[in-house]
């Protein structure tokens, strides 16, 4: 008997496994191996003239700092949603209040423009 | 077989795991697979809290987690020269004494670890750990919660204000100039 | 799975984490050590709230501190190197103190 | 439960809603094009197919992650699998049923934006890097208001069992009670599947974006996890809007399909129906419009509760 | 039978993967071989399993159809379509059809398929030579062909410098050229592009010069109506059936296919008078909003700047109320009026091509018997046509300035709402290797 978390990671594992071999099996059918010119990424037709691996410019960067910051609150929104029915108005009250003083700065970053890069 | 003997397979496991991808960290070149290592490492650690006990805390790292290393991949990206680790490399400064403080603290905690006598109180398994943190929320450290979410908004605030080019005080580079351009070889081992 | 032995994984967590904060010359590493460090003190907490203090609910409290502590730290830590990085062009600890003033 | 039949019940599901996915996906095709009905196609060419990508060689680009590109149709379909480990079939039945399976189940979610990072950055080449960064911004965006949508349906169960949650809408469903949840959830988890309009990661603007270098069983293993996920986030939204297994009549896990299933083709049908969105609006009608409504929704469903 | 042969056997039956270049006057035939159901036209070559070359691949882009080719995952192989072209293509096409049939093209890419699936045709072998792009081995400390962290070649290639960028960080900046055989792009079409993250910092046509026969440009009625006189029913039916086909490609890149299906059947089948028809894909389109958010405020051209360059829909989805069709005394007497549309973006052009193809079928179901006339001048779907003066040349160097500053998905919307005509972006690689900014 397994417990159900040790289930999940059980599935998760297994799942894992046979995508691999699943991704795997192909090599015996259908071979391996390729010449320079055939793993050259696509394009269009030209070959690249630098490594796409570089110093990507993801423009959505202020964002994702708003996000490290916005995302705690699930965190304390799990244990609030457990036992809000238990606790009633104090609970939509303090959770409401959180969530107000979060949402200011999702305001601010929207009236700043963060949220837009291009 | 037996269910402590699966738990304690279990947590060495995750304990190996965690200390290894923890320490792969600072030895790939890539800082996608760097960032992805610690996301492993804290993913070991949560695995961890769940074995003991703290479900709810050890599921809810592992889900912060994955926004935090992915943001983390995006930034160390941006901000590293060589930053897929094409060329092999190793940027670090006074590694004897990196490695150094690193052994002795390890040493120095291990001994507390070992020769304090901790209470031994285990949770008692049959109490909603999660309840009670929700009541906790609400009840006695309420202060606490408010003030979180205080200083998440002055985060926010903060790194707006610091990340974005454009606020309301105009352009955050202007007026400094560029460094001149100088080409410094690091050392390679 | 005794105490001594999850504290004893902790401390070489905070170990590894204290010998990145250290060695590494990039801020984002520098920050992965950091990291780390309050990874392996997270577990040392939740160790000692679930075997030694019977599970009193304070100390999870403190642990879901511990978890925006790290966002704060991440938030706060990249905006600053994405600010540095604009204004300075340095992207590892030694350009800045060589630009300092 | 025995963990052999944990993992082949997962299996047998999973093969069930990728199929499911892929005909549902052929008749929406069809019937918006107003082609012909030659059913057989339909029904067959997915097997097909697999058996097509089984014979090709895979691809590979120089100087590629080869474990990044490995391990991130594995880690999405692991992910698919946990997901729908967690959703109870009937009263009682669930491969896992952890007392946390709800934030089981959206760390499955959250986890998909590192698979498909994974899977565009490995390759190292260009379309399928600007479709891993896209993914990004689009997942951070989404993250939020999928687990808020998914929250408010654990008030009333004052639990994160996900078996507990669907045992607390035997009197009225969740949608009934939440009528913004589901649509929000809806939206969120097509994005969270990058399927149809929010399919910007392997967009038709970056001729497949993340999985533009893949052929052969890459490119099977990446279909069918996310065929895959879009069926666990189908199969959850059952659970949690939808009452799972509450309904007259038949019994419950013949219900629980049936849900599930009317989800599936909401979300499946819409890749034939609307235009891929840009990600810039998307990512700012998320966090303005999106975000607030998901706690509107949270907060009056909470309010009426009490 | 092994295991390996039914397989084969199952395998032959899925739907072809196969990867279409539009070569001269072959555009609309491979646009049209999107409604075939034993086809899967997939968009790169490793999703495919046969390269089709369809009419003639000018010579000038032989070393980036070979790179196509090896792009291919194996087993693989080409097939050369015809269509009435005689220049041989630059790789070797082991298939030929010569039939420009549809139906007879789709039984023989299947049967090549299933020959390539059972062994019985082996799969091609590389066109170019096995070597790294640069050399790099034994050089550096690491062989990566330069000393440091960031010098050298690692693995062939080097890797991306920095650049200023508008949002003042100096990231690196990836130069790449998109094209020839962008699935999204007209063939022939390069763009040399300067890309921070996903956004286009610069960009420049690079239109490789080769010799191209000219002769795909002169099979349209458009094309005739230049020299002799041609019904007015049938340039209308073929207006709108460039238009149809233009809205298809958009839906296509705004990942609607099978509604693009849906709208090239259409086009296949409208004949004068059929303009309810359109009235009806209207509504659908509405309905789906693809004239809705993923097109508006994209490529937005100010009016002013369309002066001289661009002709036909994509002025007149500025406002401007110029069509050589107005000046013609055949269309005066059919009581034509231009159509215009405000906004300048691509939801206004799509929805001025949508609103002109359905006007194209009532005037060519009023039309009857009537010629137009060849002195008179002439509005193709794309603009303004004359001996020499091709709609793309003007609308060409409109696209570096466009796309500078925008998203890719966007770039790609704006490209993609100009319509570009295959057949004369590859006549102007013979023409005019440089097209001049006007």
């Amino acid at each position: 008997m397994l417990s159900p978390l040790a289930a999940a990671l059980a599935v998760f594992v297994c799942a894992a496994i046979a995508m691999v071999a699943l991704r795997s099996a192909s090599d015996a059918i259908a071979g391996v191996g390729e010449t320079a010119p055939e793993r050259v990424p696509f394009l269009g037709g030209h070959s690249p003239e630098v490594h796409a691996w570089s110093r990507f410019h993801a423009r959505y960067y202020v964002m994702a700092l708003l996000f490290l910051a916005f995302d705690m609150e699930m965190v304390f929104m799990y244990p609030w949603a457990v036992v809000f029915v238990r606790e009633g108005g104090i609970a939509l009250a303090e959770m409401g209040m959180f969530i107000t003083i979060l949402l200011v700065g999702v305001l601010y970053a929207w009236r700043e423009r963060a949220l837009r890069w291009a | 077989m037996n269910r402590s003997l699966v738990v304690d397979v279990l947590f060495w496991c995750f304990a190996a795991g965690s200390v290894v991808t923890g320490f792969l960290v600072f030895r790939t070149d890539s800082m996608v697979r760097a960032a992805f290592w610690l996301l492993a490492s804290f993913v070991g650690v949560g695995a961890i809290l769940v074995l003991l006990a703290a479900e709810f805390l050890g599921v809810v790292l592992i889900l912060m987690m994955a926004g935090e290393m992915l943001i983390m991949a995006v930034v160390m990206v941006m901000f590293m020269m060589n930053p897929a680790g094409l060329n092999p490399m190793f940027m670090v400064h006074q590694h004897r004494f990196a490695v150094a403080a690193g052994v002795v603290s390890f040493a120095g905690l291990s001994v507390v670890a070992l020769t304090v006598d901790f209470p031994d109180q285990p949770v008692d398994p049959s109490v909603d750990a999660t309840a009670e943190l929700g009541f906790e929320l609400l009840g006695d450290s309420m202060l606490v919660f408010q003030t979180a979410g205080v200083a998440l908004l002055a985060t926010m605030v903060g790194a707006i204000a610091l990340a974005s080019r454009n606020g309301r005080f105009g352009t955050a580079d202007e007026g400094s100039h560029e460094p001149p351009l100088e080409i410094e070889e690091l050392e390679s081992p | 799975m005794t105490l001594e032995a999850l504290l004893v994984v902790a401390a070489a967590l905070f170990a590894v984490g204290l010998y990145g904060a250290i060695s590494q010359q990039s801020f984002v590493m520098l920050m992965m050590g950091l990291e780390l460090m309050i990874n392996g003190a997270l577990l040392a907490l939740i160790a000692l709230w679930a075997l030694s203090t019977g599970g009193n609910p304070q100390g999870q409290m403190l642990a879901i501190v511990f978890m925006t502590v790290m966002a704060i730290e991440m938030a706060l830590g990249f905006a600053l190197i994405t600010n540095v990085y604009r204004v300075r062009r340095a992207d590892i600890t030694e350009k800045l103190r060589k630009l300092k003033g | 439960m025995a963990p052999g039949v944990a993992v082949v019940s997962v299996a047998v599901a999973m093969a069930i809603g990728v199929y499911a996915v892929a005909v549902i996906d052929g008749i929406a095709g069809r019937l918006v094009a107003g082609a012909g009905r030659r059913g057989v196609g339909v029904v067959l060419d997915p097997p097909r197919t697999v058996v097509l990508l089984l014979m090709q060689r895979r691809h590979r680009t120089e100087r590629a992650d080869a474990q990044g590109w490995a391990l991130a149709p594995a880690l999405l379909g692991g992910l698919a699998a946990t997901g729908l480990a967690v959703v109870p079939v009937d009263r009682g039945t669930a491969v896992a049923d952890p007392g946390t399976g709800f934030v089981v189940f959206a760390t499955a979610i959250a986890f998909v934006m590192i698979a498909v990072f994974l899977h565009g950055w490995s390759p190292n080449s260009l379309f399928p890097l600007i479709g891993a960064y896209r993914y990004g911004a689009q997942a951070l965006s989404l993250q939020i208001p999928f687990l808020l949508a998914m929250l408010a349906t654990a008030l009333p169960a004052e639990s994160l069992a996900v078996m507990d949650i669907v045992e607390a809408q035997g009197d009225v469903w969740n949608v009934v009670r939440q009528p913004l949840g589901l649509p929000i959830y809806l939206m969120v988890g097509v994005g969270v599947g990058f399927w149809g309009p929010l399919n910007l990661p392997d967009g038709a603007d970056l001729v497949g974006g993340t999985s533009a270098e893949d052929a052969g069983t890459d490119r099977l293993a990446w279909e069918v996890a996310r065929a895959a996920m879009l069926f666990a986030i189908a199969a959850m939204g059952a659970a949690v809007f939808l009452g799972g297994w509450w309904g007259p009549l038949l019994p419950g896990p013949v219900w629980m399909a049936l849900k599930t299933l009317c989800l599936l083709v909401v979300m499946v049908a819409s890749r034939h129906l609307l235009a891929r969105v840009r990600i810039e609006p998307f990512v700012v009608a998320c966090w303005a419009v999106f975000i607030p409504l998901a706690l509107v929704n949270i907060f009056v469903s909470g309010a009426l509760l009490l | 039978m092994g295991l390996s042969a039914v397989a084969s056997r199952v395998a032959t039956r899925a739907p072809v993967p196969v990867f279409p270049v539009a070569g001269l006057g072959a555009r609309a035939a491979v646009d049209d071989l999107l409604v075939e159901t034993r086809l899967r036209i997939v968009d790169t070559p490793a999703a495919a399993n046969v390269l089709l070359l369809a009419g003639d691949v000018p010579s000038g882009l032989a070393a980036e159809l070979a790179r196509l080719h090896d792009g291919m995952s194996r087993p693989r192989t080409s097939l050369w379509w015809t269509l009435g072209a005689s220049v041989r293509p630059a790789i070797r096409c082991p298939t030929e059809v010569r039939d420009p049939d549809p139906s007879i093209l789709v039984d023989a890419v299947v049967d090549v398929h299933r020959r390539l699936l059972t062994g019985e045709l082996a799969s091609s072998y590389p066109q170019l030579p096995d070597e790294d792009a640069a050399p790099w081995r034994g050089i550096g400390p690491y062989g990566q062909g330069g000393t440091g962290m960031t010098g050298g070649v690692p693995y062939g290639r080097p890797m991306a410098e920095v650049a200023p960028d508008r949002d003042g960080l100096r990231l690196d900046q990836l130069t790449v050229r998109i094209g020839p055989f962008f699935a999204r792009f007209p063939t022939g079409l390069v763009l040399e592009l300067r890309l921070q993250g996903d956004v286009v910092q610069e960009a420049q046509l690079a239109l490789p010069a080769g010799d191209v026969p000219m002769s795909g440009v002169a099979t349209t009625p458009f094309g005739d109506a230049l020299g002799v006189p041609v019904r007015v029913s049938v340039l209308e039916v073929e207006r709108a059936r460039s238009h149809l086909r233009s809205i298809a490609s958009a839906l296509v890149a705004h990942q609607l296919g099978s509604l693009a299906q849906r709208v090239l059947r259409l086009a296949g089948k409208v004949r004068p008078g059929d303009d309810h028809e359109i009235e009806r894909l209207h509504r659908v389109l509405r309905r789906s909003q693809v004239l809705g958010w993923a097109t508006t405020g994209v490529g937005h051209i100010a009016p002013e700047r369309l002066e001289g360059t661009a002709s036909g829909p994509i002025l007149r989805a500025s406002g401007v109320a110029r069509d050589e069709r107005a000046d013609d005394p055949v269309y005066g007497g059919l009581g034509f009026e231009p159509i215009v549309h405000e906004g300048s973006d691509a939801r206004a052009r799509l929805a001025q091509r949508l609103a002109e193809a359905r006007q194209a079928l009532e005037l060519a179901g009023r039309a009857g018997e009537l010629d137009h006339d060849p002195e008179s001048p002439l509005e193709s779907p794309r603009g303004r046509l004359a001996a020499g003066d091709l709609p793309a040349r003007r609308v060409l160097p409109l696209i570096p300035s466009l796309l500078e500053g925008m998203e890719w998905g966007d770039a790609v919307s704006t490209v993609v709402s100009l319509d570009l005509d295959t057949d004369e972006v590859l006549a102007l690689h013979a023409t005019d290797p440089k097209v001049s900014v006007p």
